[in-house]
């Protein structure tokens, strides 16, 4: 049973919405319950009492950061 | 003489194939991109010589019982694009998503790259010489979702013999989203709304942090199972980063054990780059297609993001940070801020642009459980 | 519309089994237990995703093929547990006990909980509804073993749809540790008794620390070779760690190797927790008699230890250290010597209490070695 | 062949007694062994030459780190 | 009584075979050489320890289903020698070498010492007892490499049943380096030539580092693709260490990786030590031949150095430094540094000696290729 | 069909000869080689701008060790 090109081309069509539809339907629930949650810790912990980074995570870790520079320096003082 | 017939005979110059040397070439190529480049080194150079080492004559170290032919069971069976994905998620901090949970809708939107790649490539069958299947076309169309081990899984699980040439694609468009996203960015937006400065993110606690991964993985168990796999390692890696209990399993999952399975992946990926495989008009219409996704991708999050600004003017978001949607954490939250401050040096997005930036990695992850679900 | 029919067909809603979503509940309780309570995090941390992992419906992480269901030949073809006994061993200082050699009877004693408990098993059977083999009773019976790979290694061999409770027993009651032992420990001993301070330990020389392992293996060789994996590669990291010319590789069992072989260990372990093989009156039986197993192997201890003050008055030890022969290393120890500073806050009884501490590993790993070799 | 429950509780009390004994055995000998290793070990070596921790063993991390520093030092300082 | 009459026939004394009891000691003799003599421990440590494991009576640990069988999949597939190897590459600095290049040939010399002890291998087929196929052979020459993974991967595809004898002659004898070595170079030279000094090398840029293993894969691909498994996991290593823009792959690669793949190696090739395999008249061949092999190679490349004076007088190198070409990085190349320092205590050769060293590894993959490619 | 020891003699000794001469001739190449890579690095670079050591691999690296003793630091740092 082959299927010409063009055949396909609304069943492609079909999946493009559908799938955006539920990316979007998913990402919005997800919205939804992460600012529920939110309210809900915040009720039950009203002060944060352990301030943490929010910042961002695209520094690893800590250690591995302070190796690197290490390293870098090493590095460069070498003759 | 005899000998020297045999030995002859037993060189990789009597038994090289036009093909086996030009997919050489390709993987020196991928070697120079990565080295010299820095076109992200810690895959291509694994894909690039693993490139290399297949297509050597004779030797047969992809061929059933060499090397790279076990290797690659590791792909086969999902074990490392799994493991590496449960690394990825050690070393995210969903700390600047959790505090703007609204940037979800920018990594959703970003989708669109997959979608719309998607549709692209049953069109481009109206070609001649091109003949993608639709598993095909859903296999090529994950590159748009600028996740390296997603499209991996992907690939293996609907077009293995594409999976050399869509990881190809999928890592080096990454490597170029500096060059890919800004002209975009720049076309679709204003320069007042470049200058959008944003209010400093909320504080977000520990108990947020370690119950997110759980709620993820209880919404994708009820919504979506397909995704589970790729979904569950991801909240399992972020889970042992954020609970604070288990810092040794931590520590290894973002370290020793996602650079062993790097170094394996990246070899297995590059035992399909065969001559047979690659060197077929297809390849070129999935670099085109891998293009033309992250381009939709990094359009439709800015797209979003203002259309967002229309919607609830009062807590307007700055458009740039919508092209981190398309995931390739964290280059594209860098290229954000980097763009950001052309207009504004003193405007700094990155932190805002990692919202959307690991929003974009659930929702290629959500795209990917649509494709197997729905794709037969 | 049919693409609607399919997708809801798809998702985890429609396919959800009540089984299922009890189980579910049970892996978010054991990660409850492992990162709030902080019991045995390391293992019921995995332990607990496996569980949720393998129990989401459609997705099949647990079945044939599935990621899982990889992992898990890890612990089918023993690697898994031996690796991390062979890590176990790497961490293991036998100086206390090398030093007082006598302990080793106090770890001897604690295995009465194994024997003890396959007894209970089997009685149990007079009770409706419950239903042990012999083979079954063996494996439960290992929980008083107070060893987690050892128990797992046990019930692979002789029960391995039992291995999911079984293993979620052990872990949990080597956390409560600090719970169950202490009222036993004061109903057995009096006051003066946990008064009784004991001499400095002798200094244990290099050598003999680096012919132990030799030795031990020597004797399981000879005696008990049924019980020689688990010994033996205990004996080898011990012996990797006392050396003192491979430190490299020490290093390595004690860290990256044990930390990722107790990621798989915990998910492969959790995929064992499925609801027709953990939602059964077994179950309820096998958390019951693993709290016995326990209280019965700490009495024994603290029973051995004040029988040899009987036998040998003139170099008494404390009879709380005979709790520590349980194995659950460092918990057991750490128990002996809180509930002997409540007696006098200057009795510092957790070098001492090392020494049954470690020999009760051993004596777990003689007993398990006892139950594969006579039970069929 | 099915066997009823109370069949089994005679075999099992017998498997409790030869475990027990077994147990006990291995590592009584185990004692003596340790002991006459010793006692050999010392008329070899008289004086402890080089003392170090009897101790615990307990916390893997403490150790571990003062073998790393103890590690990184000892290769610095090789020629 | 029955039950102790069973338990009886389950002990490993009832079952003691006179070979399991020698191959023990045997085992224990590896250890102790390991330990005490520090002969290379990393590897004789955990392959004594494979081999008293493998000789335990009744317990099975090297038979089907056993843990050391699935280990020994690791060889059997050639995965853990090319690990290994791709781990030493990326420890290797190839700059003496590519300093100084005219040392590859005193590395090529060197390996006469795997050809010479081939034709020898045959040779001992007149003496009665002794019965080595042209296979056989092959695989016992390959210790005159000096490169433990080498030896392993060619005895592995050649004479897998000679394994055992094989690797622990070539770990034994690269331990004995400097016990066999140092009076053949002293026999072979005069004091003024063990006096002459070396220039300085000449700087090597980063560049030609970093394109040095692609060429050498080039060429091997071109020339000779039998070696290609074991060259190109060689460069990948050593690409990944220079290249330096994958600095968390190559510590990876030189730490734990082939820490812990030495640790599977070792009790793999333990495993191989079984009685019926190793008590035999043609292990004793095997490790007199290993004996050869070293001295062979040992003299070929200080009589090769003495050569290359005579051809080019003007730049005369130490011929010391030939002796390093056995490979056996990096013992061998101290061993000429040693001996030099005896005629002149300011001469430094260690530097220039790294060069024939690291061409030995080179030269006895390359020799490894041929056999592979010639012998069936 | 089985072969005396004294007929795989010849063999072998072809084997020895033909063996030494590919090795040679692979090594002996790889030295033309390096040169012409060398001369054509340094007329493309013709200074040196980045004097690394050239200096032997066997300590397996100095930036790992410092990078070790920073993290043991750190680790020691942290409360
Ligand atoms: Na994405
Ligand atoms: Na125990
Ligand atoms: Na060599």
């Amino acid at each position: 049973m082959e299927t010409s090109p063009a055949e396909l081309l609304l069943p492609s069509l079909k999946l493009m919405i559908t799938g955006m539809g539920i990316v979007f339907l998913f990402l919005a629930l997800l919205v939804w319950i992460i600012g529920l949650t939110a309210r809900l810790v915040q009720s039950v912990n009203p002060q944060p009492n352990q301030p943490r980074r929010t910042g961002l995570a695209v520094e690893p870790d800590e250690a591995e950061l302070v190796a690197v520079i290490a390293a870098a320096l090493q590095r460069q003082r070498r003759p | 003489m005899d000998d020297l017939i045999q030995l002859w005979a037993s060189t990789g110059l009597s038994n090289f194939q036009s093909g086996q040397a030009v997919m050489m070439i390709v993987g020196f190529g991928l070697l120079y991109l990565a080295i010299k480049k820095e076109f992200e080194p810690l895959l291509l150079l694994p894909i690039g010589f693993g490139a290399v080492l297949s297509n050597i004559p004779v030797a047969g170290i992809a061929e059933e019982g060499g090397l790279l032919s076990y290797l690659y069971l590791g792909i086969k069976s999902g074990i490392f694009p799994l493991l590496i994905f449960m690394g990825v998620g050690a070393m995210t901090d969903f700390g600047p998503m959790l505090a703007n949970p609204k940037t979800l809708l920018l990594g959703a939107a970003a989708q669109f790259g997959i979608f719309g790649t998607l549709f692209g490539a049953i069109a481009l069958n109206l070609l001649p010489g091109i003949n993608f299947t639709f598993r095909d076309a859903a296999a090529i169309a994950i590159i748009g979702g600028a996740d390296g081990p997603t499209s991996i899984y992907v690939a293996s699980k609907l077009a293995p013999e594409l999976l050399g040439a869509i990881a190809v694609a999928a890592y080096s468009y990454m490597a170029l989203v500096p060059l890919i996203q800004p002209p975009i960015m720049r076309a679709l937006t204003t320069e007042d709304e470049r200058l959008i400065e944003m209010a400093q993110l909320r504080h977000v606690s520990r108990l947020e942090k370690i119950l997110f991964p759980g709620i993820l993985l209880i919404l994708t168990a009820m919504l979506l199972p397909s995704a589970a796999p790729l979904i569950g390692m991801f909240c399992l890696g972020n889970l042992i980063r954020e609970c604070g209990v288990v810092e040794r399993l931590s520590k290894t999952a973002q370290n020793e054990l996602i650079n062993v399975v790097t170094i394996f992946l990246g070899l297995s990926v590059g035992s399909k780059l065969s001559a047979d495989q690659f060197l077929r008009p297809e390849t070129l219409g999935i670099l085109a297609l891998g293009a033309v996704a992250f381009s939709f991708g990094t359009a439709s999050g800015v797209l979003m993001a203002k259309l967002m600004n229309v919607i609830s003017p009062l807590n307007k978001i700055n458009p740039l940070i919508g092209a981190a949607g398309v995931s390739a954490v964290p280059m594209s939250a860098r290229v954000a801020n980097k763009v950001g401050q052309e207009s504004n040096p003193h405007n700094f997005l990155l932190m805002h642009a990692m919202g959307p930036n690991v929003a974009g990695v659930i929702g290629s992850a959500v795209a990917a459980g649509v494709l197997l679900a729905l794709v037969q």
